[in-house]
């Protein structure tokens, strides 16, 4: 079982993540995003930085890196897809996911614990934990607030308390069949109680466990 | 030629640099602002004299990358 | 209708600095010689002013592996592992434009940490400005905050703490220095070196632009006024993608060993980065303007040389591996070009568009710049200042002393701004900004660095050399309280105008003490940065020195001390000598209004010494440890008891004191021994009250207070 | 009424998230595209019907925050 964490120019959390996947037993490769084949891993992490600066938009140019048709392709196949932060609005450029994230309400940068509530538990990052339950892990983003005008999407966290006007307060977000989520907050960075909290570890045992079932 | 494109934030979508802008210009005393919206603009030089051919390239363009449709509609002008 | 003056003094150069360049050369410069001279002897460039001063600073010990000098001061962390430090001030850049200066500022010191080889892992910022109530002050720290984060949290690095103060004197010169840590294995550590003949000079990273043309001379070594709107359009912008595409690039090469030595382009540019390394390894070289790539057409070879355009690298490279070198480049989607050549004797020759347009001695940019010793005297005005009489505290409450300290945006919560930087990036931030020092693990290891960085231009206004001592200590107690060592010190010296003989005698002083206090704790200075000229309209700034204190902690304490972990019962003790009751350039005489005066205490070096290697000493058993600092033992209290929400009951005399070396303990009764002679009890932690001296305030109301300080002014 | 102030930042200062569009619309085989620049255009409403009143009003504006001397200048138009 075997997740590839993708780097894009920009990225800055691709270590963070794999080493947190690692440290509960997960395996990862970083994937550099002029690769095109993805077919040798049963997972796809799309890590939180400033992919391209974020120019223009947020994961805009990202989202033709030539990695992204194998992310697309790997979505279509059920493979569980994973976007934190800056991978979240990747994939809502690449269209994987419905919305768009724009600045947030107050113009400024956030970043500090949060406090998140599951709302649905059937999705890769959500399996592992009950309904209503809360977690604490850090926001650190400055386009996390999430518009959908279609209305089509299917929010498995929100925020307890409104920090960058999100709709719905939604802080991670499914496509229907629940196989691509992103996340707003970052679990991999609540995961070693010297840092101040692990309850990200159970959203990332969840996508740990996902990768087995399909 | 040079080509201007104008992205323009779709009413539905929020727009929180307006919204604090216009606050700022209330505390700073202008009292008669009534709504303000930022845009964004592009300006580019395309190599080539067909304005049409142009025009469907930058066209292209903003399908594909420059504009978001969730977020924004876009405008093209060619300025000469 | 009178002439223009000469070219050299419009480039900021003195008629006697210009024969000696003709001196040097046995003719008159061409223009893009003097271009080149009159950026590296600026001020800013080649420290003309300060450097005979700096030589006091103690600069050795064992575990020094460079000093100051190169692009960052590195020492050994053991088994294998360097760290290197380096602080930088961008004062003028962000008076001009908040936003980009900052940015850029940030830019230039994660550059001199990875010119070295070391990853960069942390930030801190140091940032001074005029009262809040100005609102071009609130524009300016909107900025620089903006600025900081915009740039450090999208090239990837934590900034992870820092310190701020407000004073109407910064009100025409705010202070923005920035600090960088980075690490690095042994065999990755790269000098800034040309290398051998034969070797060849690439130029990474942006395309050079007009950017900053005399940045180097004019923004930086001249001082402000009205017109200083005239040196705008030399700007410049910062490309944090661009700069983290440089990291990795530069990490890439390090990693495989594909360099002889790297330069960053910083002020002066080209000019600084083809001379200096070839003048350290004593070498020439020969530099074809044609080959480098430029962002604007038509640029002449003074604007190619002297341009500031930021994320750019010189890399020296052996001919074999130039290709692999272009290919890696290549890689991380960075643009290169090969630039130069490394010969035999020491002329750098320089041509453009196929003239030869330099070709001078490269050792002597460096080697013959100006030094200068200026006249330095005492103010005549300290004494009348030093004789003001301190604020009478028996007339206020001290729970409304307190109400009106934790409001105060210098010493409420610092969240407002630090929640605006990644401080958790990289996953080692064990902890972050808000309370003393940061403290850093190191993975794969059992050590962890700790950082703290202080300055204190109220103090050092009364007795620059006390101030200067007592900002080492501080710093050093700050990274004592986490559990590490005191290691290593980098200094930034924000000053007045050197022309002014008061300003040289506070320089010299603020010096003097700082050497007197890293001598006393056996820290080297390893690295600095001066900044004169902070005056606006001939009103100098308090004088200003920050100091950065490097610390290690190995091991790490398992459970280190935090300011969030007292608890109901724990008795709360202050270790240190007994307040002397002065409040001299203290918090509390700045908030009733008071104007700053009166003779601070003198650090005891002995007792400092004790104190911190105690702090670090207990680090590694007890619950809470928060060093004395601004607002003295009372707010000192009081933030323990914020984080930890719980009241705490003080009984102490002088709380508002601050008086050098003392720090806190939280701890159960019985549980730790104190040595008596240093420590005193001073309060219990429990109910939901502070009290001081019998006079209270609800602790929720504080928390308050603490935390909207500055949002309320801010927002 | 309709007040646009489009801001354009002068040509001597760098844009870097222009030559980061321009590369990305290489990539995206928009080969003839010679520069980009991105700029901001706002929409403002204000109450009132003098236009010069208006257009100084704006301008105040403009000089107090909308526009960053240092990096751009502006143009307003008042549309109706
Ligand atoms: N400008 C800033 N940026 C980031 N963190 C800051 C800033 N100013 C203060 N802090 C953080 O707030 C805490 C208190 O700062 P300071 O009052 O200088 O502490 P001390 O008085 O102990 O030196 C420190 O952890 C520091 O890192
Ligand atoms: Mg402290």
């Amino acid at each position: 079982m075997k997740t590839a964490v993708v780097v894009f120019p920009g990225s800055n959390c691709e270590h963070d993540v794999a080493n947190a996947l690692e440290a509960i037993g997960g395996q990862t490769d970083l994937v550099w995003h002029r690769e095109t084949d993805l077919s040798g891993f049963d997972g796809v992490v799309l890590p939180g930085g400033f992919a391209h600066g974020d120019a223009l938009r947020t994961g805009a140019i990202a989202r033709f890196s030539p990695i992204m048709d194998a992310v697309a392709s790997a979505a279509r196949a059920g493979k569980p897809v994973l976007g934190i932060c800056n991978g979240f609005q990747i994939l809502c450029e690449a269209g994987l996911l419905p919305g768009a994230l724009i600045a947030n309400r107050d113009l400024a940068f956030i970043c500090r614990y949060v406090d998140v509530e599951i709302t649905d538990t059937t999705s890769i990052l959500t399996n592992q934990t009950d309904r209503g339950q809360v977690v604490r892990i850090p926001l650190n983003s400055y386009e996390g607030n999430w518009v959908d005008p279609s209305g089509t999407g299917r929010v498995v966290m929100r925020y307890v308390n409104d920090p960058n006007g999100s709709s719905g307060r939604a802080a991670a977000v499914a496509n229907e069949v629940g196989n691509v989520v992103g996340i707003m907050p970052h679990p991999e960075r609540a995961t070693d109680p010297l840092l101040g909290s692990d309850q990200g570890n159970v959203l990332l045992q969840g996508f740990l466990r996902s990768l087995i079932s399909v | 030629m040079k080509v201007r494109v104008e992205l323009t934030r779709r009413p539905e979508i929020a727009d929180p640099q307006g919204t604090t802008i216009k606050r700022a210009l209330e505390d700073l005393g202008f009292k008669d602002v009534a709504s303000v919206r930022v845009d964004k603009v592009f300006h580019l030089e395309i190599e080539g004299d067909d304005p049409q051919l142009i025009h469907r390239q930058v066209t292209e363009m903003c399908l594909q990358l420059l504009a978001n449709p969730v977020l924004e509609d876009f405008e093209i002008e060619i300025e000469r | 209708m009178t002439a223009a003056p000469p070219v050299h003094q419009q480039l900021g150069m003195t008629d006697t600095e210009y024969d000696s360049v003709i001196d040097i050369l046995g003719r008159d410069p061409r223009p893009a010689e003097l271009a080149m001279y009159s950026v590296m002897w600026s001020e800013h460039c080649s420290y003309k002013s300060s450097r005979k001063h700096l030589r006091r600073f103690p600069t050795e010990a064992p575990w020094v592996v460079v000093g100051p000098g190169e692009n960052a001061g590195v020492v050994d962390l053991g088994d294998g592992w360097l760290a290197a430090l380096r602080i930088e001030s961008h004062n003028h850049p962000s008076f001009v434009e908040p936003y980009q200066g900052a940015a850029t500022g940030v830019g230039g010191i994660l550059r001199d940490v990875f010119t070295m080889g070391a990853r960069p892992i942390a930030l801190w910022d140091q940032i001074r400005f005029g009262n809040l109530d100005n609102p071009k002050n609130r524009y300016l720290l909107n900025g620089v905050v903006s600025g900081i984060a915009g740039y450090g949290n999208a090239v990837g690095v934590p900034t992870v703490g820092g310190e701020i103060e407000f004073d109407r004197g910064y009100d025409g010169n705010p202070l923005v220095n920035v600090m960088c840590l980075g690490i690095m294995q042994r065999e990755q550590l790269v000098l800034g070196t040309a290398g051998t003949p034969g070797t060849i000079a690439v130029l990474l990273g942006n395309a050079t632009g007009r950017d900053g043309i005399g940045g180097a001379s004019v923004l930086a070594s001249a001082s402000f006024d009205e017109e200083s709107g005239a040196k705008r359009p030399s700007v410049q912008v910062g490309d944090p993608f661009e700069e983290k595409k440089l990291i990795e690039a530069c990490l890439e090469l390090y990693d495989k060993n594909l360099v002889v030595g790297v330069q960053d382009l910083g002020a002066a540019g080209l000019s600084c980065a083809t001379s200096e390394p070839a003048g350290r390894a004593g070498v020439g070289m020969d530099v074809d303007l044609d080959r480098v790539h430029t962002r604007e057409s038509g640029m002449t070879a003074p604007e190619l040389l002297m341009s500031e355009s930021q994320e750019r690298m010189m890399a020296f490279v052996s001919p074999e591996n130039v290709t692999e070198v272009l290919e890696i480049a290549d890689h991380w989607e960075i643009d290169s070009a090969v630039v130069g050549t490394v010969r035999d004797g020491g002329t750098l020759t320089i041509t453009h568009s196929g003239e030869v347009v330099a070709e001078i001695p490269a050792a002597s940019l460096a080697d013959n710049a100006p030094l200068y010793d200026r006249p330095s005297a005492r103010p005549d005005w300290l004494d009348d200042v030093r004789s003001r009489p301190g604020p009478d505290l028996t007339a206020y409450e001290p729970a409304r002393l307190l109400e009106t300290l934790l409001d105060d945006p210098a010493i409420g919560s610092s969240e407002w701004i630090h929640e605006q930087y990644d401080h958790m990036l990289f996953l080692n931030t064990v902890i972050g900004p808000g309370s003393d020092g940061s403290l850093l693990r190191i993975r794969g290891t059992d050590k962890a660095l700790a950082v703290s960085t202080d300055g204190n231009g109220r103090l050092c206004y009364l007795d620059p050399r006390i101030g200067g001592a007592r900002l080492v200590y501080e710093a050093a107690l700050n990274v004592a309280v986490t559990g590490a060592r005191p290691l290593a010190v980098v200094d930034n010296l924000n000053f007045g105008n050197p022309k002014k003989p008061e300003v040289m005698w506070q320089f010299i002083e603020s010096v003097e003490g700082i050497s007197q206090a890293c001598e006393a704790l056996g820290i080297p200075v390893i690295g600095g940065n001066v900044s004169f000229y902070n005056e606006t309209d001939g009103v100098d700034i308090n004088p200003t020195p920050v100091v950065g204190v490097l610390g290690l902690a190995d091991p790490m304490p398992m459970n280190p001390p935090r300011l969030s972990r007292a608890e109901e019962g724990m008795e709360l003790c202050m270790v240190g000598p007994a307040p002397s009751g002065s409040l001299a350039g203290s918090a509390v005489q700045r908030v009733l209004g008071k104007r700053n005066g009166g003779v601070p205490t003198a650090p005891d070096p002995a007792t400092a010494v004790r104190v911190v290697e105690f702090a670090v000493e207990l680090a590694h058993r007890v619950a809470v440890l928060h060093d004395i600092s601004d607002g003295g033992l009372a707010v000192a209290a009081t933030e323990i008891a914020i984080a930890s929400e719980i009241g705490v009951t003080i009984e102490a005399e002088h709380p508002f004191c601050e008086d050098p070396h003392r720090f806190l303990v939280a701890a159960h009764p019985g549980t730790v021994d104190l040595p008596d002679d240093i420590v005193l009890k001073v309060g219990v932690f429990g109910g939901k009250e502070i009290s001081i001296n019998g006079s209270t305030i609800p602790l929720d109301h504080a928390a308050d207070l603490y935390k909207n300080a500055l949002p309320r002014r801010m927002d």
